[in-house]
């Protein structure tokens, strides 16, 4: 591995990302061949700290003057990729224009903002008008997404100019992005002179990349894989704490599992412990409940402890109104370990004898499968992927959360709702402005949902960046996506 | 149709009879390669039939605290990510892989077969016809349209099943319509026709069996390539839902640990060789015994 | 006759003769070649020994399967598959098979070629006319520079200009040869070749090494007559203009006659008897050779049995001792069966056989007293001792003539038959479709009870006009009449009509499916027309007597049966629901002299027997000559010529039945 | 049959199974469980949209015409080269596959020279020791090319030769390098199929005749087998090597996936589990005309390698 390392001119550096960094094809995370993730070539106005808290960024200052008024400052002296200044234009520009136009509806309830609710105060200053009070507004923008580009970028050409410390070089669809250093990033200009993201989706290949010696950096080895490396000289493994947890979550409006009996028994079945410690590598965290525990209200320790007791459990199941036939528990695809893990999953409840049928779904298949409400327990992460982690509460728990809407609406069920007390916990969790008051409220929704079993808490993801042992620098954040190349240098 | 038994059933004792009396027998067997096919297949064949009996584990049954064995005594294959005896899944999968290879050779060659005959004996438009639409199903790439078909009715190894039997069966189609044109034109067609032979009689006593040898070698080709399209296909993630134990999808699982536990990619892996290689040489072995250029040989006037 | 005093040639021991006593231009020492096969090593060439002087035609014949060509193809060191396991092969005094690749080689190259038996086969289809001609001249020329790629005529490694000139020489040749308009056929491919023509580019190939020994193997055998008579013709003035010494096989004496200067009689890999040709067609010493010489139809009486060679040339596996012909000579002693059989040496060639046989019997007897082909009380080989049996009580009968025309079983009115040249949808459109006039206005009647002849070249309408008849084909224009009643195609005649006419195809083997067992084979009509196993069972018996099969060949299947055994199987088939008519297309081309003779014998006797009416097609006039009572003559589907047997062959009145006359190879010529 | 006839016939059954394939493309989407107006818009939305959500896109898409005439307009888009557009993005599909298609006509090509490089010679050579140890060995060899799946091999190459030896790259695509490991794991399962067919069809050329006429005029045994018999033994070949180019794109779309080159079988995995189905239907479509398109070629190129063959007789 080193050898080729060896030969290249310092300050270039290959970075393998979970994801395609020119885009997935899907409209929504990737325009004119990239994605805006990994690569700082833009930047929004709100960046988080790593106790994921909203952090000045191309804004300096923020404040709610109203409960539905925010007033941002602009950071001075920004100038975008092409030369020009940025001021309060480009910033309603970028909103009205490319956020809430462009993307469609679907921002407008994630935002809380509607089209023309963005106004310039004056060249460095613009207000924010939310369609209902939202006290997580400064960290819910704090998102790759809501990037800020001038008038003149054409995101869906390739014309991407932005704010960030590199500089978009080359795209090859599908196989690779090159960014090149930003002289004049008004956070001083990088070490790096060049960085080149390489596609890999499989966790093998860029496993393989990294020990071949062709890139330097990748995330997420493939789990097989961590102990090898760890006892090589000639990488470096770091992990992060990530903002993303794995859980079950169960379809509680479908019989069986619509017996909260059924579901604390498949709660008891399951040992966090050993799964963590045996096919995870040790990589991640045993989880009590559903959210990380990098988000600082979540609850963990407060909530009930379902320890594996398989006696319990067997009882509960006889008690509930489960009679021996088969739930379903899907899981996508392309999740890492997801194959493994529901087939752990199916082992332990069939030791409580409730048979699991497995299905490894494509995404729209799993969705349109979700979306209708027809399955029992479906295995996935939840992640943020901005400092605002109250839209995982709200969207996955509440009645009007995205997730159970439609299903309520139609026909007054929903998927993992408890409603009630849930919900206007959940209410007051997400309009408090007080931090005490909203960990309170957040707590206490998450130990009704832990009590009544409508997830299965499995663990808080870590994740691993493997990298060459000669490089230093590099920043990781519990959002891996929030990663910063700024200071990556190479040790010789 | 007693009558078609009947015949089929003296058809049979002649054909051992001539078996065992004349040389192809012998020349089957005076090439190693075809023992060997026929040997391979004998023994997957048996393992499918009794696998499940003499699997010293549950193919499913998970054992955390031996995971990533490597072979050894307890477990001759090793055992995989979950702690599963390898050899046991391995011997349940011949059931399951071998299955799909004959219900999928079955659904292509009795459906092409059916064709062939038809196209072949009726000519004019009914062939014509027919051979169009056995042109369209050749002319997409087998495994894209399996893979197209699978991906949209979701994974499963039914659908695998389904989208694999719908992309192969035209070549039996060709086969057969080719084999029964060459043959309608021979000679002895022409003098059954003249004997006021009837048509069925023509085409079960006349064509069929002349039919039968390449259609025969024909399938046993095949059954090697639908088990590598069905590996193919879970490859991609199409083939069976877990804990299912199909060769294809173990060997696709298992390539995330080729490098630490190379057992568990491997093994799958050689097994689906040998059972594709010895289907493949049995298939020659076949070949070299039935073929109908040997009977042209034959014809040649010296 | 007056008898030398024999010297006796014993065995491969004493076979090697010196290198300097060769003077010969090809000389052939005791050759031995075998074939491994699953039974065992067989020996196809026994020993055999000759030679041939610069200028001079040697004819080497023998029934099928003597090993002719195997002894030709060894000659110039083409025996693979086989292996050569004794004796030496010198021309011009260099030993073939010590010789290395290179010397090898330059033999071919220079001194010897050779034409191949198959014209189909003798060309490369891939490869224009011109270009494979070129080739040869090429090596010729420059024998040691054979680059693969100046062969593949890869760019930039082959010489243009060098091969135009080759390509301008081969033009030269194949006008040599008799192909008209060379310069234009020069880049045909070889389908786009007759025949004949293919023949004589094959000829071509030989000759562009300007050899001095050409080997011809069966060059003529898979040509009509006419295209014989002139490729036969065409060697002869090359021969003679290049003083060129030729080698030629056949299994045709009349070819022989033509051409030959001496002949070597091949039997069973060894050699029976050599001569000049004259002497040895007219005087024969050994039995074998006079056997080969009078099964010919054309020695017999119309109508008579035909004398035979009964039984069938033997594989020689391992070590057999005595003559190989023992078994089938009707002269034969008990001494013929154990050790070599001399060899004498006369100052008119050599003869392999006991003393007392050759030179007692025949020169006394002067070959009349000897009745061959009487399988069952002289041969071993009993495979139709019924037939023959019961044959010769019937052989003084005088042949039934019917008076044509008085009682006609099969009549045609103005029958023509076009086909569609199949045209595609183009052609289709424009209406430009061409057609194929097969049979055109025909008109002719069979009567009940004789043999009519259908005669004419390849692609004259024979077998489109037999078709008509059974029912294959359906007339375009004109009526088929059987007994009277209008008939159409097979499909839709009634049961009756179908039984009434049989059909005896030229291929044995390709009119029997290869699937089926004898018995079944057989009783396909017999079930068709619904008999019950019991009577089917009892008929197929009867069947197989009459033609002169045993029990025990009706439960083998097709491929364990010989040529002459399949053709009687379709011959019981084709007469076992008792037809009135049998079509006979080409019943014995396929066949070899011997088993030809033996064929046509248990026909004429079953024509007798079961008061058949047969249409017979053959392009083998002999055959025609033999046992038609009428003869019709046909020309691109029309009838040229019709009238009785000896009018139309002795005094043919149109001039396509004279060149077809003509053009037959007759002993009868030669000694003119 | 003259060419001209026979070119027409040609296309015009070509033409025929055109628009077979072109109904069972369409048709695909039919396949999809459930209501297709349903399925494209919750993808489009990415939520289940409401029943007037689904009258109002079926009215805009056209889909509450009747089948045929729906097919029809959608024909006559392709017709104009316009396949539709991708459900999750701008882009045109025309223009999806034309980025995708270098990638994977490199990848075909290579192999093909891989598997020709490999199968001609081995193939001549085994039916030239037919029976012999060399014979065996070498059929067994092909016969293991074709019995491994391609991505275990796939996987296996790059374990040997990138990883152990470090001496080619892991995946990606772009440079020669990278080129190498799939052509030889595409190829030699092509080789395997091709070396033995090569082997048998020179088997059946070896006994012809001609090649003693070529002998018998003094040429060396070298160009005897490479020019006299290779030349006709590579008819069928091929005939294959057209069916092969079809097979050729099965293995490009594992082969893609384990490599990571984003050819059109990626592409096609990707639209596949996306369900983005004008992708689908495109490259379906696409592949299925270019296939086609090749056999009508290799067809026509029958007439340059086997001048016996009258174009249009029936092969049977
Ligand atoms: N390739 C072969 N393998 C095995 N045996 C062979 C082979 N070629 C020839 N023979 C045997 O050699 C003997 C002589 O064959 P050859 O071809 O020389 O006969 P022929 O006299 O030329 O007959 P024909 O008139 O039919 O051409 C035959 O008995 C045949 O069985
Ligand atoms: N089915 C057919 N379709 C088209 N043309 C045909 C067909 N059968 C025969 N012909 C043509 O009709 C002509 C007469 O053919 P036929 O077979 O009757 O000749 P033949 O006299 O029997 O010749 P041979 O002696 O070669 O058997 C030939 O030119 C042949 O090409
Ligand atoms: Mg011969
Ligand atoms: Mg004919």
């Amino acid at each position: 591995a080193e050898t080729s390392l060896d030969d290249e001119a310092d300050g270039t550096f290959t970075i393998v990302p979970t994801a395609d960094p020119t885009g997935t094809g899907d409209d929504w995370d990737s325009w004119g061949g990239m994605a805006p993730y990994w690569t700082r070539v833009i930047e929004p106005l709100v960046w988080g700290t790593d106790g994921m808290q909203p952090q000045p960024w191309l804004a300096t200052d923020w404040t709610a003057t109203d409960d539905t008024t925010w007033v941002f400052d602009l950071r001075e002296g920004v100038t975008f990729h092409n030369g020009e200044e940025m001021t309060a234009d480009d910033v309603v520009h970028s909103f009205e224009e490319d956020i809430l136009t462009d993307r469609g509806d679907f921002v407008h309830g994630w935002l809380h903002l509607e089209p023309g609710s963005v106004d310039r105060i004056d060249d460095y200053t613009v207000s924010f008008e939310t369609t209902e009070p939202f006290p997580g507004f400064p960290g819910t923008i704090a998102h790759n997404m809501i990037d800020i580009q001038p008038p003149e970028a054409d995101r869906r050409d390739a014309e991407i100019i932005g704010t960030g410390p590199f500089t978009l070089a080359e795209i090859e669809q599908g196989q690779q992005l090159r960014v090149e250093r930003f002289e004049d990033y008004w956070g001083g200009a990088p070490e790096p002179t060049e960085l080149t993201f390489r596609a890999a989706e499989d966790a093998t290949t860029r496993t393989d990349l990294l020990v071949a010696g062709e890139v330097d950096l990748i995330h997420e080895p493939a789990t097989s894989r961590i102990s090898g490396l760890r006892e090589r000289d000639d990488v470096r493994i770091e992990t992060q704490q990530s903002s993303g947890s794995v859980f079950v979550s169960i379809n509680i409006h479908r019989e069986p599992t619509d017996d909260a009996d059924l579901r604390r028994a498949l709660n008891y079945a399951i040992s966090q412990e050993e799964i963590v410690n045996t096919v995870l590598e040790n990589i991640g965290q045993p989880a009590r409940g559903p959210l990380s525990t990098v988000i600082d209200w979540a609850a963990d320790e407060e909530l009930p402890a379902y320890e594996r007791d398989r006696d319990r459990a067997r009882d509960l199941v006889s008690q509930s109104s489960y009679d021996g036939e088969e739930i379903s528990c899907l899981v996508e695809n392309d999740m890492d370990d997801g194959r493994t893990l529901v087939q752990i999953l199916q082992e332990e409840f069939g030791k409580i004898n409730v048979n699991l049928d497995v299905e490894v779904l494509e995404g729209p298949s799993l969705r349109d499968r979700t979306d209708r409400g027809e399955f029992h327990l479906e295995l996935g992460t939840s992640q943020s992927n901005s400092p605002a982690a109250d839209y995982i509460m709200w969207e996955n728990f509440h009645t009007m959360g995205i997730s159970n809407k439609d299903l309520y609406e139609a026909d007054g069920t929903g998927l993992h709702n408890l409603g009630g007390e849930v919900d206007e916990l959940i209410e007051t969790g997400f309009q408090s402005h007080d931090p005490d008051e909203k960990r309170e409220a957040y707590v206490a929704a998450q130990r009704e949902i832990m009590d009544a079993g409508v997830v299965i808490p499995l663990f808080y993801r870590e994740y691993v960046v493997a990298a060459d042992a000669e490089l230093e620098g590099f920043d990781l954040h519990p959002i891996d996506k929030f990663a910063q190349w700024g200071e990556l240098t190479r040790t010789t | 149709m007693s009558v078609v038994l009947e015949s089929i059933a003296g058809a049979i004792g002649r054909r051992y009879r001539a078996l065992r009396t004349s040389r192809t027998l012998a020349t089957f067997c005076a090439n190693p390669l075809n023992v060997a096919g026929l040997s391979i297949v004998t023994a997957i064949t048996i393992a499918a039939i009794i696998g499940p009996l003499v699997a010293p584990y549950d193919p499913a049954t998970q054992d955390l605290a031996n995971r990533l064995q490597g072979p050894s005594l307890a477990h001759p294959f090793g055992t995989d990510q979950l702690g599963r005896d390898i050899l046991s899944r391995i011997l349940y999968g011949a059931r399951l892989s071998l299955g799909i290879a004959v219900a999928v050779t079955g659904i292509r060659l009795v459906l092409g077969t059916t064709i062939g005959l038809l196209a072949g004996y009726a000519g004019g438009w009914v062939d014509e016809a027919l051979m169009r639409l056995v042109d369209i199903q050749l002319a997409f790439p087998g495994l894209v349209l399996a893979l197209v078909i699978a991906g949209i009715l979701g994974p499963s190894l039914r659908n695998v099943m389904l989208a694999l039997a719908v992309v192969g069966w035209a070549s039996y189609a060709r086969l057969v319509r080719g084999t029964v044109l060459a043959t309608k034109e021979r000679d002895f067609v022409r003098a059954a026709r003249l004997m006021n032979v009837s048509r069925f009689r023509i085409a079960t006593r006349h064509l069929l069996p002349n039919v039968a040898g390449p259609v025969v070698v024909l399938a046993t080709l095949n059954m090697g390539t639908v088990i590598l399209g069905t590996a193919g296909l879970s490859f991609i993630g199409l083939g069976a839902q877990p804990p299912t134990p199909e060769w294809g999808t173990m060997l696709a699982d298992g390539r995330h640990h080729l490098r630490t536990a190379w057992w568990i990619a491997n093994v799958p892996g050689v097994v689906i060789m040998c059972t594709v290689l010895g289907f493949t040489l049995l298939g020659d072995g076949l070949r070299d015994m039935l073929d109908p250029n040997h009977e042209t040989t034959l014809e040649k006037p010296t | 006759m007056t008898t030398t005093p024999p010297t006796l040639e014993y065995g491969p021991d004493d076979a090697a003769t010196p290198d300097d006593e060769v003077t010969s231009l090809l000389a052939v020492e005791n050759l031995q070649v075998q074939f491994g096969t699953h039974d065992g090593p067989v020996r196809a060439v026994d020993g055999v020994s000759f030679s041939v002087e610069p200028g001079e035609t040697v004819g080497i014949v023998g029934e099928s399967g003597c090993g002719k060509s195997v002894t030709a193809r060894s000659i110039i060191g083409l025996q693979e598959p086989g292996e050569v396991v004794g004796g030496t092969v010198h021309i011009d005094g260099v030993n073939v098979h010590e010789a290395d690749d290179r010397a090898r080689r330059q033999l071919r190259g220079d001194t010897v070629s050779m034409v191949f038996q198959d014209p189909d086969q003798t060309l490369n289809p891939a490869f224009d006319v011109g270009e494979q001609i070129a080739e040869s001249l090429k090596v010729h020329d420059q024998p040691e520079q054979q680059r693969l790629l100046d062969y593949l005529h890869a760019p930039l490694f082959a010489s243009r200009s060098d091969w135009r000139d080759h390509r301008e020489r081969a033009v030269e040749l194949m006008d040599q040869v008799g192909i008209d308009d060379p310069a234009d056929r020069v880049d045909d491919y070889p389908h786009e070749f007759s025949g004949g023509m293919r023949q004589r580019a094959g000829l071509a190939i030989a000759l562009a090494s300007d050899p001095d020994l050409l080997i011809a193997d069966e060059p003529t055998t898979a040509l009509d007559t006419t295209t014989q008579a002139q490729l036969l013709d065409r060697l002869r003035r090359l021969t003679d203009e290049r003083n060129m010494a030729t080698l030629l096989i056949t299994h045709d004496l009349g070819v022989v006659a033509d051409i030959c200067d001496r002949v070597v009689v091949l039997y069973a890999g060894q050699v029976m008897e050599t001569g000049p040709t004259d002497r040895v067609l007219a005087e024969p010493h050994h039995p074998y050779t006079r056997a080969l010489l009078e099964c010919r139809t054309s020695q017999a009486a119309r109508k008579r049995r035909v004398p035979t060679i009964e039984g069938t040339v033997p594989e020689r596996l391992g070590e057999q001792p005595g003559c190989p012909f023992a078994p089938r000579c009707p002269a034969a002693v008990d001494t013929c069966q154990e050790g070599e059989p001399p060899t004498f040496e006369r100052d008119d060639g050599t003869v392999r056989c006991r003393e007392g046989v050759v030179f007692g019997e025949s020169d006394d007897d002067g070959g009349s007293g000897l009745v061959y082909g009487n399988g069952e009380t002289q041969c071993g080989g009993g495979d139709s001792s019924t037939a023959s049996a019961t044959a010769s009580a019937r052989t003084a009968n005088p042949p039934p003539r019917t008076n044509a025309g008085t009682d006609s079983l099969v009549s045609l009115e103005g029958v023509s038959k076009r086909y569609q040249q199949a045209g595609g949808l183009l052609r289709r459109l424009l209406g430009t479709d061409r057609n194929l006039q097969a049979v055109d206005d025909v008109t002719l009647e069979i009567a009940a009870g004789e043999t009519l002849g259908l005669v004419g070249e390849s692609g004259s309408g024979k077998s489109t006009l037999a078709n008509l008849v059974t029912g294959l084909e359906t007339p375009t224009s004109g009526a088929v009449r059987f007994d009277g009643t209008l008939v159409g195609a097979a499909e839709t005649r009634t049961a009756a009509t179908l039984r009434d006419v049989g059909v005896v195809f030229q291929n044995p083997r390709s009119s029997l499916n290869p699937r089926l067992p004898v018995a079944q084979v057989i009783a396909e009509p017999l079930h068709a027309n619904g008999w019950d196993e019991q009577r089917r069972r009892d008929r197929v018996s009867e069947l197989l007597e009459s033609v002169g099969l045993s029990e025990r060949h009706a439960e083998r299947y097709p491929h364990e049966l010989s040529g002459g055994q399949l053709q009687r199987v379709a011959i019981a088939r084709a007469i076992a629901l008792d037809p009135r008519l049998v079509v006979l297309d080409e019943p014995v081309s396929a066949l070899d002299v011997s088993v030809q003779a033996r064929i046509l014998n248990l026909l004429l006797e079953l024509q007798r027997e079961l008061e058949l009416t047969y249409l017979l097609i053959s392009h083998d006039l002999d055959v025609v000559e033999h046992v038609s009572d009428r003869v019709v003559v046909l020309s691109n589907g029309e009838v040229v010529e019709a009238g009785p047997t000896e009018r139309v062959l002795v005094d043919p009145s149109h001039p396509e039945t004279a060149a077809l006359v003509e053009a037959v190879p007759r002993l009868e010529h030669s000694s003119q | 049959m003259d060419t001209a006839s026979y070119l027409v016939h040609r296309f015009g059954t070509s033409l025929v199974v055109l628009t077979g394939v072109s109904i069972i493309t369409y048709g695909l989407l039919f396949l999809t469980p459930g209501d297709p107006a349903e399925v494209i818009l919750s993808q489009q939305l990415d939520r289940q949209p409401s029943e007037a959500e689904i009258e109002a896109f079926r009215a805009e898409q056209g889909m509450d015409e009747p089948v045929p005439l729906q097919y029809g307009d959608w024909l006559t888009d392709v017709l104009r080269g316009d396949l539709g557009t991708s459900y999750y993005s701008d882009a045109s599909v025309t223009g999806l596959i034309l980025d995708a298609l270098p990638l994977t006509l490199e990848l075909a090509a290579a192999s093909v020279v891989v598997a020709l490089a490999l199968a001609i010679p081995t193939g001549v050579l085994s039916a030239v020791h037919r029976g012999t140890a060399i014979d065996r060995a070498s059929q067994l060899g092909a016969l293991i090319g074709v019995s491994m799946p391609n991505f275990w091999l796939g996987y296996l190459l790059i374990l040997v030769f990138a990883l152990t030896l470090g001496v080619l790259p892991v995946a990606g695509a772009g440079s020669y390098s990278q080129l190498v490991l799939p052509a030889i794991t595409l190829g030699t399962g092509m080789a395997a199929v091709l070396t033995r067919l090569v082997r048998s069809s020179m088997l059946e050329v070896l006994d012809e005749g001609y090649l003693d006429t070529a002998r018998s005029k003094g040429l060396r045994e070298r160009i005897v087998i490479y020019k006299h018999a290779l030349r006709n033994a590579l008819v069928p070949v091929v005939t294959i090597l057209g069916v092969q180019l079809g097979a050729l794109l099965n293995g490009a779309v594992v082969i893609e996936i384990v490599f990571q080159r984003p050819g059109l079988g990626m592409l096609l995995v990707d639209a596949v589990f996306e369900r983005n189905y004008p992708v689908v239907q495109g490259i379906t479509l696409f592949t299925a005309v270019a296939f086609v398109v090749t056999n009508l070629l290799v067809d026509l190129s029958y007439r340059y390698l086997d001048p016996r063959v009258e174009l249009g007789g029936d092969p049977a």
